[in-house]
């Protein structure tokens, strides 16, 4: 069966999920400064940590599809990356034998902070948080102790609570398998596509409102185009990461191959289409008060998540074609 | 969602894969004229006694009545056998013969039908016009009733394999005081009629497989309208349902494996610094890389197209998002191959032969069958709903 | 043609390049308010001191009058220096007081040219206007005259330094049943004028010098309408033709010494394998040293600009090139910061912040003054002559 | 003094070189692969070849600019490679001493041919002729002896006469120093901006023309947008090679930083509108008949000619930050 559309109950997620962001999640409560905390719980609540988590780790035993339709969502709407540290910290607790530990981080009893692929930063941390760091060759979960310093820092993205830290890993906990790095990229990957399509929905809808020189400046082909094109990208980035996200989660022998090149695709999508929302903004697209920018900052975060494009592409190339079929 | 294959369908693979190892034509595929035409009717005939042939068409026209699966099945195997394209069968299979079932009446579909599915009739296409360009409904070619008789005058362009065809689908304005869509209509035209001249176009990369065709008061039976004077327009469009998500499967198929060959060219020639192979070089890996990326994205934009016609009766403006995608990634391949190639890349011969060859054909990608400017308006207008507009 | 410096160019280099030394302040620049009013305008009353005022000025004016070439060195040797940008002193040297000195009658000129070459007058322009973006000529602000006094109502943006300018040049519509270009005067207006309204605009880069400014019933006495009733447009024109070639030298010299920057801080940082300094990638080191290429490229534009305007006296619409290319050259040199600094280009703090800083910033270079789709279109019509069409 | 506009002297020398080769080199005699024999011989009766030579090389004696625009036009009229082969070669001749072979090359009297960079490649080939090779480090003229194998082979460019070769190059003659390297960047960029200037002109001549959908294409922002870059992408690269061709001329510290910088930025400015070229002109330029198809052809022959793009690149980023002033 090749189906890369949702069905019914995939569609009645999809609604939910936007539902509840729409409504909880407007991009001014970025401006307070206070790292999605409240929205976090909220969702934590709803049992959307636990969504690909098995039922016996307390999770609701859906797939990885599902977690990347809820990533998408979550991308489109901004959620801080507090998300994907409760997340990806439960799999890595399941993984390692612990269903206690992915219950807590999942239910949101226990606080997960991510810590960037290089261990460089951490992001939005808060005291007691359990500490995930995601490479390329896996995951790795870490106690508060492991960290030596950190120094908060002024970020690139003003949404999310950044910080310079050193690390002592001789306190690592576990380290998962490989998977969940490639999980990693799917979900970093549907982020991006939600990014993305947040910014050609905010680019069109501005393209047929705004008028000058006598009609809407959609109408004009530089705008047009630069429209089609971001909507080309988001098929493109969203049918691929879609398709990872089922290769993965069916333990495919080309799953590696399909999530990073998600993460490729995905990622030039988002950045065309998030600077090409900008400027398609114009002047307003300039300002602070303009969500425009929010979404180019959140952009580059995403970008430097789970190291940067050039890494994946090596990836990529390390892997060998396809087989078609099984 | 799923991409999962059926044990059946893994089954069906397996038939495909044995019967194409040992049906593949050896011998070169000739690329102009009657030894193209008796090579590319032949392997249809050979695939139709097989039971191979016409695996999109319907069972009761002598079709295989595949599903979309087993149709990608069939591409993917078919472009990993590396059998030879459909050739000057292509339009009579995909285009004129699916409109002749949909829109002939009895008499039309047991002439042409039978004779198309076993490889015996060549057919080409009439409706693009010198000067219309991307503007398809700007048809002059005129049609005068006369007694029992269309009295066709006018000309066509970028009718490929005219010179080999049997019959071409045509359209005409019937209706002279008629303006765009209106009053156009749909005829089969004997190729072979009086009136008819041929004149091949060769293209940048050398090849003449377009021409030109000329109508000088060209007599068409009436009989031979499909769908009813007046009816072409509606007539033409039909048949873009009947291909739904496939039309870009044996592309996306061969354009996989032209990357694949392309990483492995980077391995064989010296790289920009005269040294190293060129797959050492950071930046060609990087193109490498990003390419092989989007050649998946392809993949799945195509399988997302799939998806949609197996719900769906008719197409959606997102197939312009595919074509357009396309056309443009096939150009960036083929741009990479050259810098690859370096200062390979100005020979036609040897290594580099192929890869030239088609760096230079493709520049159809972005301009044939609708080019890079329309897709976008398309896609703004018709998947967005941006304005129309003034321009 | 030419590309030499006289022995008395170089000596004038020499000489620039002592005084600068021993005179640009060292202290950091204040970036907003008062503080940075101060930091500007007594940096300007120094230059004046100094016989440095005003060096495209004419010397009846206080200025110094000098050749096209002399401002290239100049502006070449004050980068070099890292002297500071002339901040809230731009408009009334660059545009206003060039204005008052084309157009202005005998008392405005005696009034505001010395207060500007000083350094004690700070000026702001009013043209644009909210939703009015790239279509300049329209204009809603309205003047109406009322006894001796034009009485100001409207909204104008972008702004910059309104909070601490002395003065605007402002673009009011005074015949309400105008059009476009017609029915505009250009007026001075005292920014402590009752009914006067500054609102900061923050960007996306954080920094707030951009304003919006509300004026309700503000009474401009008739007396400072420069050039007369109605010819707003023709006056706010006349000014482009005083900074001809120079306009861009400024950005120019500052862009080629950020690519300088770009290549050191790309020995300095990891690169994309996490092993090797970035400046040891291929991939980085095409990217640096085609932007290395097109920032002198840019350079050579800009002399070709200094060619023509030494020949003629209207700047022509080749000035659009040069715009749009600085402004995609600027994008595309921080894109490229960004990628360098990998992990880095997330933070807005040590060696990062100067270039995270300068991205956000850099998106205006393709909206402001004209957004890159405005400057295509004129390049097209004005340069090549096609057709304006219906979009 | 700066001034990168022609003066009247070198206005009268490009208004005569145009006219020339609007009346002798139409596009259309490319199709007969003569190599361009006929028109060279005209050139070389004409004193075009010693423009740049001194007189007592039998030259005019004037500077690398005047030769410079020569390449402009040649590179707009698509004037076949022995015109660098004779050019060059004479340079080196001068270069080395021999001031009657320079004079034989310059007057047409001694044939000339162009090798690739590389020496894998012989371009339009006659009996008899010397034989010019340049890479970064000088140039080499080499006697027809050098040649061990030449064999005939079908090229891109359909205009010149291909061979792959074989070189003994204990036969080189003589080596030349490295500002023949440079010249030979400058006119392959001025060749270059000529044959980018060719596509803009016409692409832009096609463009108000051709109609559709009721207007001329050209007046749709999607071609005038195109035409625009191109204008933009000429300006660029001619105005960089004119300012490489006067450091050059005048021994500049900063020659081959400018005129390895003209060679990248003129090799993307041609490559972009040879292509863009063809597209304007939709379904015709797809066509043999149409010579949209001859400026791309020409446009790799040119940038493979010195060595590809990347070559000079690393030349350019070996080179130090040009000092401003003399």
């Amino acid at each position: 069966m090749i189906d890369l559309l949702p069905d019914d109950d995939q569609k009645a997620l999809i609604d939910n999920f936007e539902s509840v962001l729409a409504a909880e999640a407007p991009l001014a409560r970025l401006r307070d400064g206070q790292g999605d905390l409240a929205l976090l719980a909220r969702l934590a609540e709803l049992g959307w940590f636990g969504l690909g988590l098995p039922e016996s780790a307390g999770g609701v035993g859906l797939g990885l599809i599902e977690e990347a339709l809820l990533f998408r969502e979550a991308g489109r709407f901004l959620v801080g990356p507090r998300l994907f540290a409760a997340v990806l910290g439960a799999h890595a607790a399941v993984g390692a034998g612990d269903p206690a530990l992915a219950a807590a981080l999942a239910g949101g009893e226990r606080g997960a902070c991510l810590l960037s692929g290089d261990g460089r930063h951490a992001f939005d941390r808060q005291p007691g948080d359990s500490l995930v760091r995601v490479d390329e060759e896996g995951i790795r979960l870490l106690d508060e102790a492991a960290l030596v310093r950190a120094e908060p820092i002024d970020g690139l993205d003003p949404a999310i609570a950044l910080e310079r830290v050193e690390l002592d890993e001789r306190g690592v906990r576990r380290l998962a398998d490989r998977t969940l790095a490639l999980r990693t990229k799917v979900l970093v990957s549907a982020s991006l596509v939600g990014l993305a399509e947040a910014a050609r929905d905010r680019a069109t809808l501005y393209a047929k409102e705004r008028q000058q020189f006598g009609q809407p400046i959609g109408a004009f082909q530089a705008i047009k185009h630069r429209c089609a094109d971001m909507a080309v990208g988001c098929e493109s980035a969203w049918t691929l990461t879609a398709l990872a996200a089922l290769c993965l989660g069916s333990g495919r022998h080309d799953a590696a191959f399909q999530a990073a090149a998600a993460r490729i695709v995905a990622g030039d999508a988002a950045l065309a289409a998030v600077r090409g929302n900008v400027q398609i903004h114009g002047g307003m697209g300039f300002t602070d008060e303009c969500e425009a920018h929010l979404l180019v900052k959140r952009c580059h975060f995403l970008l430097q998540l789970a190291g940067g494009t050039r890494l994946h592409q090596e990836a990529l190339l390390g892997e060998p074609e396809p087989v078609h079929g099984r | 969602m799923d991409f999962t294959f059926t044990v059946e369908e893994e089954a069906f693979r397996e038939e495909v894969r044995t019967w194409l190892r040992a049906n593949v034509p050896t011998e070169k595929r000739p690329k102009e004229g009657q030894a193209m035409r008796a090579f590319d009717t032949a392997w249809q005939r050979r695939q139709h006694e097989s039971g191979w042939g016409g695996i999109a068409w319907p069972v009761e026209y002598g079709g295989q009545g595949l599903s979309l699966v087993q149709q990608l099945i069939w591409h993917e195997e078919y472009v990993r056998a590396e059998a030879p394209p459909p050739g000057c069968m292509f339009v009579a299979l995909s285009h004129a013969g699916p409109t002749v079932m949909l829109r002939g009446n009895a008499e039309q579909r047991a002439l042409h039908i039978p004779r198309i599915i076993r490889g015996e009739a060549v057919w080409c296409q009439g409706f693009s016009e010198p000067g219309a360009g991307s503007d398809l409904a700007s048809v002059r070619a005129r049609g005068v009733v006369d007694g029992d008789d269309l009295v066709v005058t006018g000309q066509k362009v970028w009718t490929s394999y005219a010179d080999v065809a049997d019959y071409q689908e045509l359209l005409v304005r019937t209706d002279p005081d008629s303006q765009r869509h209106a009053g156009l209509s749909w005829v089969i035209c004997d190729m072979r009629a009086p009136g008819i001249t041929v004149r091949p176009i060769r293209t940048m990369a050398g090849i003449t497989t377009f021409a030109e065709v000329f109508y000088d008061e060209v007599r068409i039976p009436l009989g031979q309208v499909v769908g009813g004077l007046g009816e072409g327009w509606s007539v033409a469009m039909s048949t873009l349902s009947f291909e739904r998500g496939t039309a870009m499967i044996p592309h996306q198929v061969e354009l996989q494996r032209t990357v694949e060959q392309l990483i492995a060219l980077a391995g064989e020639v010296t790289g920009p610094d005269g040294r190293r192979p060129a797959a050492a070089d950071d930046e060609v890996r990087s193109r490498l890389a990003r390419l092989r990326a989007e050649v998946a994205a392809m993949r799945a934009m195509t399988y997302a197209s799939i998806s949609r016609a197996q719900r769906e009766d008719a197409p959606g403006p997102e197939g312009a998002m595919i074509s357009l995608y396309f056309g443009e990634l096939f150009q960036r391949v083929h741009d990479a191959a050259m810098d690859i190639l370096g200062g390979e890349s100005i020979e036609r011969q040897g290594r580099a032969e192929a890869w030239t060859f088609r760096y230079l054909d493709g520049f159809k990608h972005t301009i044939a069958g609708g080019t890079s400017e329309i897709r976008r308006n398309i896609i703004g207008e018709r998947v967005l709903g941006l304005p129309r507009g003034r321009a």
